[in-house]
Order: C-alpha cells, then structure tokens, then sequence
C-alpha cells in the first residue's frame, strides 16, 4: 500500500510555511508541485550532461541526445502513440494548440467551413480557433453545456455540421473538471469527416490516456501540470496527419537542404521542433512520468475521488457556501468551482491566503464560459494526489471565517 | 499585514452597498475601467459645473478593495474642480508606491488613507488603483 | 582580481570525467555550462515558491510573478532597453525570430518589397526569412561575405535597397565568431526605410549589448548560451514596432476581453506571451545575468580574447591543421572553425572526444554559407569565461594524434 | 570502444580511396542517400544483368564509418541478387541493432562485422547504416 506521509514528503514545497501558516496548496489545475526526484533530476542533468542535442558527435551530446529521445518514446507509451514520430516537443499546451492552427487548419480551411469547440474552453483552446476563423473568413459554432457544464450529445450532433471541418474540445475542463464525452464527440466528427483537436491539459495529470482509444487526431498536453518542470508540453498528432502540415517553427535542427532560396525540411518529429530544444525540462517530465507511473493511475484517481467527496461534503454543510457544476463524482476529476456569499472571490482568495491556503479566483481564462453561465467570478481549488484530508479541514474552518473577515456577521 | 488592517471598517463599508453607486443621468463623462487579469470592472460617470466635478457616481462589480477604493475617491473628490482631483490623485498613487509616506502630506485624502499599506499585498495594489486611474484617463482625454 | 581556479569550481560538470579523462567543454557557441548559482535557482524555485504567475492572489503565485517581472525588469537594464514592455520572455531565439516573422514581417511584406540577409546567416535567422518572402512572393537578398567571412561596407550597401523592408543580420556569427557591422548595417538599414532584426544569439553571451546605441529594431538571444537554462529566449523590440504587431501565439493571459467570436489582447508585453510561462527558467536567467554581472563582461572578453589568441598561434603550428576565417583577434569572439587535412570533421570529433574533448562538427547549421565557401563541413571549438590554457594544451595534444589514429603517418 | 577498435585496419583502408568510389556509366539505377543532420552523402550506382547486381559503385562525401561502409558493402554484395543482397542488408541492421549476436550467423557479412560495436559509439551509428539504407530504398522502388 502506498503510504500518503511518505508521499507527502516527496514534495518540498508542501513543508513550506505560508504566513506563518503551513502551505495547503489547492491551485493544483494551475500548475502542480514537483517531487524531489524530478528537481533532482534537473539538478544532475545540468550538473553531468548538460549539451545541445542532436548537434553534437561527443559524449554530453549523445547523453543529450538519448535522454531526449528516450522520452519521446517513453512520452509515445505513456499515451498509447503509435510511434514517437507522432510526439513532439513544444513548450507547453498553448503552443501545442497554436501549433494545430498555423500548421493544419491554416491550410484546410476555407470561408465555407465551420470550426467546432465548446464554450467551456479554455482561451488557450480558444482564441486561436477564434483568430483563424476570423482571418479565413470562417464560422465558429460553439457547443452550450447546462449550468452545470454538462455537455449533451444532442447539442453535440446539433453543433458538429457537414461543414465542420475541425472541433476542438477539452477532455477535462477547468473550471468544473467535468469529464467531456469526447469519445462520442469524435465519433460524431469522424462521421462528418471532421477531426478532433483534445487539449488533455486538464485529463493527463488525472487519468491515464489512450489516443488510440481515443482516435484523437491531435492531443496536447503540459508537462507543468504533471509534475513536471515547467516549458515542456506534448503535441501528439496522427502520422497521416502531422505528415502533410507544413512546419511552424523554422530554424536549426528542422530541416533536411537549406539553399538560399529554398529549404526542404526533416522528418516527423524533427520538423516541427525548432532551435534549441529544452532537453531539461524533457528530462524533468520523463522523471514525471516515472513518478507517475510508480504510483499509479488507480492510486491518484482513488486519492482525488475521496479528496473531491469529501471537500464537497463539508462545503455542502456552510450555508453560504454556493458550489458550481456538476456534483456528479463519477464525471469529474478533483477540481471545485464555488463562491461564498456576498464575498468576491478575490477577497475570499485574500482572505484564505492569510491562513496558508492557495487558491484560484477570477475567471479560469474562461470567459465566454463565465459569461453563458452569468457569472462574473469563482473561487476554485483543485486537489492532485498528494493532498489530504486534513487539508480540507483546515480549508473548510477557514471557509467559515471569510464572512466574518468581511463584516458579515461576527469576526 | 492582517486580515484586519486590509479590509478596515472603512473598506468594508464603502464596499458594501455605498451610496455612491449609482448611475448619473446625463452624465458629461462616462469611462469604463477594468483589470483585465481578474475581471473588475468599474464606470465612472461624472457631471461637471464649469470646472467643478459637481456630481460623480460609480457601477460595477469587483472585490471589496476595488469597490471601496472607488467611493472613497469620490467622496473625496465631489465638489473639487478638474485640478485639485488630479492633485489628489497623484498623491494617491505616490502613497501607493511609497514615494510619499509622510502622514502630514497624506492627510487630505483623508479616508483614502486606509489604502497606505496596500503594497504588502502585490497583488491587491491593482484593485486599490483602479478607480483612480480611471479618473485620470476620464480627465486627461 | 577574479581567480580561474574559484570560477571553474563554480561549474560542477566541469570535474566530470568523459571516456575517463577529465571533461574539456569546447562546445560553448552550441550551449554553455551552468553555474551551481544558477542550479540552485532553479530547485530553489520548485522548492520554495512554484506557482503558475499573473493568476494566482496566493503567496505562492505573487512571489513567482515577482520573480518573473523583476527579470524582465532585469533583462531590460542589462540590454539597455528603454522600458520592460520592450522585453519579451520565448523559449529560444529561434522562437523570437519567429514571432517578428509571423507578427511583423507577415503584415508588412508584399511581393514588390525585398528582405536582405548575410549569407553566414544560422539556419534560424534565414528560414523563416526565406519563408515568408516564398510565401509573400517578395524577393530574399543574400550580402554576401569573403573567405574570411568578412561583410563589407560595399556589399552592405548594395544589398539593401529602396524595396529593401527588412534586413536580419547575426550580431556575430556561430561559424567564425565574426563580429558583423551591425551599427552600419542599421543606419544605411534606416536611411532606406527598412527595419533590422539583429541576432544576437552568440554576441550578448560575450560582449555587453546595449540596444539603443545598435539602435536595433529587433534583438533576439537565447539564455541557454549565456549560463542560463534551457527554455528561455528574449525577444527585444522597440516599442512603437510591437505595439503595431498582431499577436503570435494565441491563448491564456495574453488578453483582455475574450467574447465568443472577438477578443481584444492585453498590453504589451503579455500581448505576445500566451499560456503559463517557464518562470523557472526565467528565475535562472536572473541567476545568470548576475552571474555575469558579477564577473563583468571585461574580464569575459579578456579571457575569451587571450584563449582566441593561444589556440590560433598552437594551431597555426600545426602543418596539417586548416584553419577558417579571419584570425583577426579584434573582431571576432571565442570561436575557431578548422580541419584536419584529410580527416572528416565527424572522425575529428570522435577522436577528440575520446580524449574527452567536446568540439562540433558539420554544417553548424549554416548550409548556404557552407556551400559559399566551397566548405562541406567543419569542425569548431568555441570558448567560455571558464576554460583555461591547460584545456587547449589538452586539445592541441589530441588534435596532433589525429591523423595517426586515421591512419595518415604513425599511429 | 577504443579508437582502435572503432578505426580498424579495415575501416581505414575502405574509406581511404577505395576502389569502389567510382562513377559507372548506363547504371540502371542511381540512389542519393544522405544524413541531413551531418551532411553526409552517398549516391549508390548499380548495374544488373537481370536480376544480378553485375556491378555497384558510389560518390559521394563523409566521414571515415560512412565511406568504408559504403565500400565494404559494395565488396559484399557485387555478383549478388537483389534478394541475397537484401537478405545481406537485413542481416547487417540486426547486428548493428544488436538483434542477431550470434558470429556464426553474422559470418556471412565478411568485413562488414568491423561495425558489430558501433552502437557503443550512438552518434556513429547513422554513418555505418547510411550505405545499406540507400541500397535498401533503392532496390525496394
Ligand atoms: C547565430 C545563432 N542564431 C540563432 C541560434 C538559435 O538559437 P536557439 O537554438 O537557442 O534558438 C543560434 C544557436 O543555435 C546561433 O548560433
Ligand atoms: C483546459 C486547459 N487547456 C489549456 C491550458 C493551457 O496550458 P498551458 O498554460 O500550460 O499552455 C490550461 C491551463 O492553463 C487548461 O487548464
């Protein structure tokens, strides 16, 4: 069985003091806290085998070299790819995203068709489909979920058209950590002829993921989210797919024949990784993966289903205490959406932050979701593995004290 | 700095149902401010008699500071002309930034002053600024 | 007075034994070596204060947004920039051309109008050149340089035109370490209306920048190659271009009002930083630049002038050592680039590295300027602060064995 | 691996003006192969009599693994079929990946066994193969 105390101590930063109080660090959606074994295998890559990669014919390059490449195979495994051809590096989701719209929709969209995304998206997962819909003169449709961010099959079937050319959906969102039924989703767009782009953002850290399974056509995800150092994220693409794009990137390392006037470029991956690569923080997310992989997937989904039941319990009990989204345990991963009343989520973040809790306030780089279900603001805290209970109740006493700090009622 | 000292019995009652948020009819100016990373937004709306801001009003939504910092303000500033608002503006944002800390030179902004210490909390100073810079751009178009 | 023996312990990898003998790093133009300061940035950083930045009203995320403001703060003193909107935070330099390419030179570039480049141009200060004038239709102007590697005034002024829009020049080259004329290239550059975008991926580690006296329209570099991590690039821009420009990548903290089918984007500089940014590597930027600081760029200049002038007069005793480009010590950097008569540059390579010798062979990404000099690969050493004589005593030793172990003479 | 045993007797003297590096007039088939990554090249030329490779040659430039490969295999495969010569090729790449170990089985490939270590040398391994990978997507066309 593994044992949660020693887990805990393999996080650093969680014996920290925040004003005075112990750091409970709930802002996990954000970003995640890295373990000792992922700071230390920084920490050894810059100490014996730090080089420029795929450039070199000495010993630290070629170290380099198969650091980076070993995980590029290991990152393929991990989500069930075909190929570490279809892996490539970027520096996080956002321009993994970007990525998808200079590189394929770009060229295969035209002012008669339609792009599909959700309105729970996450602007990263939005603004670039948005600019490209503007710039080709092309419409974007958007998928309406219920006030508790559900999102329905017929309003998928309704929204993904013979026009839709791509849809674009989060496996999880962030603001409510539903679990979207992108299986169906890319039924239906394959149905149509369309593909699916999933930012996994939010469902990698949380469930182990299978692209095949899937059939996502492309899949992105960040390395900070996970354990891992921050400037790594993950393009996966579909072979036929990323084969045909044109690069995004241009530079060193890209290429095959640069002559003054033209330049033929490398092959899948390469050709879309340009310049000098960030083998430190590839090196950072394989030791991610391994963490995550020693512990396991059964043992973080149990740790933040009993963490999310509980916390929703206990907030349940305040009064003044108004939780957002879906309830449903089943659909969701460990993320809490919610405000206390009369209170602006900023004050109540303040407030909080006074007792050592780190929380989320303001609008989740999600606004035209914010704006569908009227509201202008929330507070949201999100678990990952290493949280605990207690945690939650020393969450939960502090909850009950922000109306008081405020002048409602007694302080 | 504590809980206490930031949302001050001051703060917390020009937050709560001020009397200074309303709408103004016929108002000269209308300027709407807002900090784009957490959503507060604020409109000022101001209605002058010559040079002399004779009635000023603010809507909006936003944390305890944005909202309290915008009707001391104008309880500050109703009644004064264009000038003396900016005067008193500059010495709000040189407090702010501890460029002025002298009490005697801080005192004629008054309720205003419950606002000296905000820049313990980096991350509250926007909130504190808002309505004041959004006079100022109201004033100097 | 600073003390070699005391900077070399700085640098932990610096003891690591390659192929059992003691590592010699001559691999400095491709990426430098860390200090131990710049190390513990870095686990400090995940250790004390990791959060996602401009988001959080938590201890945890104001103190990494500090963090991450101050080294723009920083980084704007350190190039003389006139304001920190001026700077902003990629993940490399090939990046940062990038973004001039896609968000200036795309909407400023029609096919009446010409871009001039240097021949010696890195692979990534010439594709995305190259690129977009293919896409545009627009013409791509090559200067060229002599044997040396030297550009001269002349060609300078007779590759930038009237329809010059354009001009994007290496601060000092990766191949020879020649230092361009860039303060000429930019004033005929301006007198015909044209912007410059200079590379300065290989000058800032070596020589104090100060873009308002380039008066440089674009400046790009990469942290990697100053002491820094990996993960972090700097686009400079002067103010008035930026603010024209549209965005690059599109996603979280880059806005203002996101709607469902427009989007107005935040200020600069976060108009062109989209989705969480690697504040750790920012953080050991910081770390580097002090390090820098600390030691002075006159003491880095003399020592990469002093090593430049011992290796040239040891090579130069060696009949079959051919050496490339100007040796004229006043104008050019820590960087050689030779070969062994009769011996490929690869073999070259594999040999010193059995002696624990780390030096690059190939095209070093610079194929046009290969093919201009009739050369089709080399070899290259380039310096850091931190090598010694004793080091190139090493090399000198090794590269004499050469042609031995290839067979040519005694082995 | 000791420079000795990477830079053999062998490999010295195929990459070293090998009779093999040569142009052949009316080839039936001409194949350029190539390392983008370090600029190696090698262009193979063969002449069959039916399905004979009657004769093979290459040009091109590289270092010392690549050239000897080349001239190596070129000794191997002359006056061989297409399918022997590609059962040779299968053979060299197993032992190269270290799938086959066995020296009995790797006799066959005659001087080509100078490269059964090279994987100990990762950054080399792309110049051994490049001669049999040419020869491979030239025969399979
Ligand atoms: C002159 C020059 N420009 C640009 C680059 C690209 O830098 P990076 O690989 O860090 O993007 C390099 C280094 O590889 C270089 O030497
Ligand atoms: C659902 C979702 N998509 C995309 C992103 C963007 O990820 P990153 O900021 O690492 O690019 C995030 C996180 O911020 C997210 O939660």
């Amino acid at each position: 069985m593994i044992n949660k105390e020693e887990i805990v101590k393999d996080f650093p930063i969680l014996d920290r003091k925040v004003n005075g109080k112990k750091l409970v660090y709930f802002d996990n959606a954000a970003t995640t806290q890295k373990p000792l074994s992922v700071i230390n295998a920084i920490s050894d890559y810059y100490k014996i085998y730090n080089a420029n990669p795929h450039r070199g014919a000495h010993t630290l390059s070629v170290e380099a070299t198969e650091a980076y490449e070993q995980t590029r195979n290991k990152v393929a495994k991990f989500i069930n790819a075909r190929s570490e051809q279809e892996i490539i590096f970027t520096k996080n989701t956002t321009e993994a995203l970007n990525l998808v719209a200079y590189s394929y929709v770009n060229n295969n969209l035209t002012s008669d068709d339609e792009i599909t995304i959700c309105i729970t998206e996450h602007h990263s997962n939005l603004i670039p489909w948005q600019q490209i819909a503007i710039r080709k003169g092309a419409k974007i449709n958007y998928m309406y979920v219920d006030s508790d961010g559900i999102l329905s099959v017929d309003e998928i079937k309704n929204k993904i058209t013979d026009k839709t050319k791509v849809v674009c959906i989060a496996h999880v969102t962030n603001t409510f950590g539903i679990v979207n039924p992108v299986e169906e989703i890319v039924s239906i767009a394959h149905e149509k002829g369309a593909i699916v782009v999933i930012d996994g953002a939010q469902s990698t850290p949380h469930m182990k993921i299978d692209v095949q399974k899937l059939d996502a056509d492309f899949f992105a995800f960040s390395g900070h989210k996970m354990l891992a150092p921050m400037g790594v994220g993950v393009l996966y693409g579909k072979k036929e797919l990323l084969k045909n794009m044109t690069p995004f990137l241009y530079g060193g390392d890209m290429i095959e024949y640069v002559s003054e006037q033209t330049t033929t470029f490398a092959e899948l991956p390469f050709k879309f990784e340009a310049g000098t690569q960030n083998v430190e923080a590839v090196v950072g997310l394989s030791s991610a993966i391994d963490y995550i992989e020693k512990i396991g997937y059964e043992y973080i989904e149990e740790q933040e289903r009993e963490l999310t039941e509980y916390a929703l319990e206990k907030l349940n009990q305040i009064d003044d205490v108004i939780i957002y989204g879906s309830k449903n345990i089943e659909n969701k991963v460990g993320v809490i959406s919610f405000n206390v009343k009369d209170v602006h989520p900023h004050d109540t973040a303040t407030i909080l932050d006074r007792y050592g809790i780190a929380i989320r306030s303001g609008h989740h780089c999600a606004q035209p979701f914010m704006k569908h279900l009227d509201l202008n603001s929330t507070c949201r805290i999100s678990f990952y593995f290493y949280n605990t209970k207690e945690e939650i109740d020393i969450f939960i006493d502090a909850i009950k004290k922000v109306r008081g700090h405020m002048g409602y009622g007694t302080k | 700095m504590e809980l206490n000292d930031l949302y001050t019995d001051i703060i917390l009652e020009h937050s709560q149902n001020s009397y200074n948020k309303k709408v103004i009819e016929n108002a000269d100016i209308t300027e709407l401010g807002h900090n784009p990373s957490c959503g507060d937004e604020i409109t000022l709306q101001i209605k002058f008699d010559g040079d002399i801001i004779k009635n000023i009003a603010y809507t909006g939504h936003g944390c305890a500071i944005s909202q309290a910092s915008a009707s001391i303000m104008i309880d500050n500033i109703k009644g004064k002309t264009k000038k003396e608002a900016l005067d008193e503006v500059e010495l709000f944002l040189k407090m702010i930034k501890k460029e002025i800390t002298d009490d005697n030179e801080l005192e004629k902004l008054n309720d205003a002053i419950a606002f000296k210490n905000i820049s313990n909390m980096p991350a509250r100073v926007k909130c504190a600024v808002l309505a004041w810079h959004t006079l100022k751009e109201s004033m100097e178009k």
